[in-house]
């Protein structure tokens, strides 16, 4: 983990109110892992105040040449702000930071992303695949149109989900994860789920997977102050009898954990 | 010839005036990487309690307008885990660890103090007797001048460590307990603390934070932290730690010339690690601007017209009152 | 069918909740040309004193991070002058009238209610027993809950008028003031008047505005203001006025929902002359999206946990503390 | 007096932190006198939270087409924000407000400007043509560098002053209007004197004026909240004796002042 400066190289809205935004670091920036993430000074001045905290949709290096790349939505002061940064800006960040998803060996693993959720799910896939490991893909969005970066997941088996039935299966990606698992075959000994989307849908998945006692890992998402473990702002409520009580802290021992223990009815 | 920009704190001296405050770093390791501790006066560590306390149910933070409200809930490992894990980590330290401490009565602000002491590693106990409402009993030692004198002359002659009393702003006269904890022996005050805030999402219709309440802090508070700061330097001798809303190096150099000894930086070092190191580059270089030699020429140096901006309290009661209102 | 957006203090009964607050739209004309005052609930005028005032030498304003500090000394022509040239103005409103009133003793609150009332131009009268302190009597109106009894005592017998005791948020408990108030007749009571502040230039080691303090405004007290109110509602049953910071037009509904029963919009005006209509809008949105039929079905209906976030002031003292400690 | 919406034309860096913007306003906007101000809002947000005052430097107007011109100075939060302000932008004003310069009938016009406040004595100096009165026209600034709109001064007599006497007369302005005050025969029945600047200059001006019993109007500044006489955040301190201690309001009775009453001691 490392203060960096960094300069955006591109930053493009992709569909209404998601960006991609690609910023050159210095080597100085480790290497990340997949469901790591990034606390970004998206401006100067104190509007926003805070830094704002961003998962990796991908890491690229080239020679001496590293750059991060995050997926993010508009939704307030931060966000907007972000947008409105050209190519050339200098900004800062700090990173990377957390834990990300840990994949268990000659398990499958069965990736399952909500909405802009994909982003660190786009970033495990092309781990895996440089990995040679196989694995599934469930993709569910509103419309056809918010689906982002499909055409990009390769090595793995691809089923997408859409509200409105543009593409895919027509309902939640929720069901098409009953359905596929049902469907496959598979066993907790044999599969492991990774998902990242709306709480909501976390939660779903959650419960599926405690019923069936599948592991499941989710990336989870809220407000953070410092995103080093120092001033304790992101607790994480886990269901009762786990752990007395305690609250881990997001920043430090998430942002990806074990789906099935966090108490998501408390959880923002 | 470099200027000296020592500051003593009772028995105390700081390499420079600039600490991190109470919250914001933790033990200080967590930072290692980010904020250059050798170059700064010291850290005030995350208040200890006597218990360990697992903090509030989230969520814990919200960004308002040039600011934040945080309703942490003293989230730590209480006095035993303090002893264990971090007096270790202290030990290593660049800096001064200036250990903060809070107690739900008497009795265990005297464990906490003794524990402390005993423990070697802190340079000062900074009394967080200033924490907005923690259980039953409420603001009751921050508010009340009766309190905080049971506190600090509870606690005075369990250690020869400096005492600094840290004050809540969240009350009328904030000179009037500055003066008490002064009368008692505290070496120190420090201020402020955050002020008691709430915020709202209208379309959820629900509060914000998991506690409804919280402690605003940040940019935002800077201007009421001067005249709380103002208000106190006028009522007492001891030195007076400075605090609320340092965003920018020059920040600090405000809080200087208003009068305080030294300054603590909070919520911005969690958007700019460097700003302690900067904050210390600025005050060097005022001193130079005013070819002064050590940081003693910046401290209380406001130049302010005869009579004007004089807050009555004890012994400031006598001079002329101030006139602003709207 | 349109939401009805009424609301009633004490005998008088509001367009819409609506309101500018006190020193921010003078009487009215000032503003006429800029915002649409048929179409909100009334404006309070600039506080008129006994004598008139010329006011605090300049600077009397200075921007802050996200909020202001004034210091203005509330110049206004006096009782004679308010009588000569402002009440025909004030004949001329399309809307309410509410005249605030400050004076330097019981005897000048009494003569300044008398005055007002027998005007016949003013629909209600506000209280300001809040002003940061104006010469020697400091803020003690408003920060001793005994003397502001003395005040609304005094004066409640010498007018029909509703009665407003507009409080400062500058002391510990500021539900004991309003209680206070209460318990003396007031119709109702409005905050937050200015939390006190100070401004440094770390340049030319001054103090920046003329008085050294002044009264800090803007959305970067929105923050305290709730929480103020939020403590108030608990303690009182008299409608409570609520401002601080109002900038966005969700801004107010934020306040109703906390238990305001109007609004006033101050600071945020000198930006957007528009935002009290704008707010008016958003009101009816937020009726209209909770399928509600008036604007009763805001006002203080905020969604909180059991127990949580309860201030332990007077008739609130039964329930449950809040936790909201850093 | 109006709120106005208006659109960014152009908005130069012209010398080094001084910037010249041009706003398109709507007929709304009532035809400005020179020495009134605008009070423009900068940018949306809160930072800054209010507007700033700013003088015109002209007025334009063709056919149907209105547009106001400002020349600003880089100096804190608010101008650094305008100057980030592209071509395009919407933003608001309100204006006209104040009260200008006041020329009497038959008296020459001597004009006195001291670095940027230049801007509102060029817009009189366009009136006065248009006017076909004769004028002069002092201009002092740090350097040639920093002089601007020299060129567009026409119809009156120039005269320049630079600190470092890289143009015209080496010294001050001030030094320049005494000089040219004695050589030019004229006296306070048949000049008076216009001016805007550093307050400094301003002081000494209004000196030089008053012990001569010359007729000087000086466009004076300071920090304002509401612009339109609501607030009495901007108090002109005026000399002891004037107006029994009455502060009057900066953006009601000003900016353009009596210079020889003012206290400039106790001005900001
Ligand atoms: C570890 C982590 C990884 C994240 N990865 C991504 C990502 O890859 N792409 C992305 O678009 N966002 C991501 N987020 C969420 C992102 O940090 C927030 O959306 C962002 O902080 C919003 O800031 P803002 O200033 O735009 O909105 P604010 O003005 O802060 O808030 C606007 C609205 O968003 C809500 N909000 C504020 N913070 C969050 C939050 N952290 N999560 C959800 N809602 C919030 C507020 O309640 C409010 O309703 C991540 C968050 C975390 C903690
Ligand atoms: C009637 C009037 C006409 C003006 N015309 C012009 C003009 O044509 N061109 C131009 O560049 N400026 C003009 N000004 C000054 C201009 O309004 C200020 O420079 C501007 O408000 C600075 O805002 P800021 O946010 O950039 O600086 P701030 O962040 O507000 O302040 C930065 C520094 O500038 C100082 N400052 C703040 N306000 C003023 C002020 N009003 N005058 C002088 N110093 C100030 C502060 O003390 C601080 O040191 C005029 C002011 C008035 C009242
Ligand atoms: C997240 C957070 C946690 C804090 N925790 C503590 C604490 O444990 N003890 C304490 O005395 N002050 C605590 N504070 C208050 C700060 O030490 C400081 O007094 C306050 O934030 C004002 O300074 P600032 O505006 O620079 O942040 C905390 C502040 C924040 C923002
Ligand atoms: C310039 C200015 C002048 C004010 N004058 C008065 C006044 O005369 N009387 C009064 O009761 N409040 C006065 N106030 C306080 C406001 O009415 C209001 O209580 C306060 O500004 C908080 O609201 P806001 O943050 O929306 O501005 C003044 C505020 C400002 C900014
Ligand atoms: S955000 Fe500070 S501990 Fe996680
Ligand atoms: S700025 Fe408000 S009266 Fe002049």
């Amino acid at each position: 983990m490392n203060l960096v400066s960094c300069s955006v190289v591109s930053n493009h809205e992709l569909n209404p109110g998601n960006f991609l935004i690609t910023l050159k670091v210095p080597r100085g920036f480790a290497r990340p892992q997949p469901g790591q993430f990034v606390h970004l000074r998206v401006g100067d001045g104190f509007e926003p105040l805070l830094r704002r905290p961003y998962s990796l949709e991908g890491f690229m290096e080239k020679g001496s040449l590293r750059a991060v790349r995050i997926y993010y939505s508009v939704v307030g002061r931060g966000s907007a702000v972000l947008a409105r940064q050209q190519k050339g800006t200098k900004l800062d960040l700090i990173g990377p930071l957390g834990i990300g998803f840990a994949p268990r060996p000659r398990r499958l693993p069965i990736l399952v992303a909500g909405g802009r959720g994909v982003a660190p799910l786009l970033f495990l896939s092309r781990r895996l695949r440089e990995r040679k490991r196989p694995y599934v893909f469930l993709y569910g969005a509103r419309s056809k149109a918010e689906l982002y970066g499909v055409r990009e997941v390769r090595g793995g088996r691809v089923h997408l989900a859409t509200d409105d039935g543009s593409i895919g299966y027509k309902g939640s990606v929720m069901d098409l994860l009953a359905r596929e698992w049902s469907e496959s075959g598979q066993t907790p000994l044999t599969a492991e789920i990774f998902t990242c989307g709306p709480h909501g849908l976390l939660h779903a998945i959650s419960d599926f997977a405690r019923d069936r006692g599948i592991r499941c890992e989710a990336s989870l998402e809220g407000p953070m102050a410092c995103a080093v473990g120092a001033c304790r702002g992101c607790p994480v409520p886990l269901l009762p009898g786990v752990d007395s009580g305690r609250y881990p802290a997001m920043c430090l021992e998430g942002p990806v954990m074990d789906a099935t223990v966090v108490d998501w009815a408390r959880l923002p | 010839m470099k200027p000296s920009l020592e500051v003593r704190i009772g028995g105390l001296t700081l390499r420079n005036p600039v600490l991190v405050a109470s919250g914001i770093i933790g033990y200080g390791r967590e930072y290692e990487r980010l904020t250059d501790l050798s170059r700064i006066g010291g850290i005030v560590t995350k208040t200890v309690t006597l218990r360990p306390r697992a903090g509030n149910p989230p969520p814990r933070v919200c960004e308002t307008p040039s600011g934040m409200l945080n309703s942490i809930g003293i989230e730590n490992p209480g006095l035993s885990g303090y002893l264990e894990q971090k007096v270790p980590i202290l030990r290593d330290l660049p800096c001064a660890a200036i250990v903060s401490v809070e107690g739900e009565d008497v009795g265990e602000f005297c464990e906490l103090v003794r524990g402390v002491d005993g423990s070697g590693a802190a340079h000062a106990i900074e009394v967080n007797i200033s924490c907005p409402n923690v259980g039953p009993h409420g603001m009751r030692y921050s508010t009340d001048a009766g309190m905080a004198r049971e506190v600090m002359s509870a606690i005075r002659p369990l250690t020869k460590l400096p005492l600094i009393a840290k004050l809540t702003p969240n009350v009328t006269r904030i000179a009037e307990i500055a003066q008490a904890c002064e009368d008692c022996g505290a070496d120190a005050v420090s201020l402020v603390n955050t002020f008691v805030g709430m915020a709202v999402d209208a379309r959820t219709r629900k509060p914000i934070l998991g506690t409804v309440l919280g402690g605003l802090s940040g940019p935002a508070i800077k201007p009421l932290a001067l005249a709380k700061l103002w208000e106190t330097v006028q009522a007492v001798d001891i030195p007076v730690i400075g605090m609320g809303g340092i965003a920018r190096p020059m920040d600090a150099v405000e809080f200087l010339l208003t009068g305080a000894t030294a300054v603590e930086v909070g919520t911005a070092l969690f958007a700019n690690p460097s700003l302690p190191e900067e904050c210390v580059d600025a005050i060097e270089e005022s001193v130079r601007l005013a070819a002064g030699t050590t940081v003693d020429d910046l401290i209380g140096a406001l130049e302010v017209p005869e009579g004007r901006g004089v807050i009555r309290a004890g012994r400031a009661a006598r001079r002329e009152p101030g006139r602003h209102a709207s």
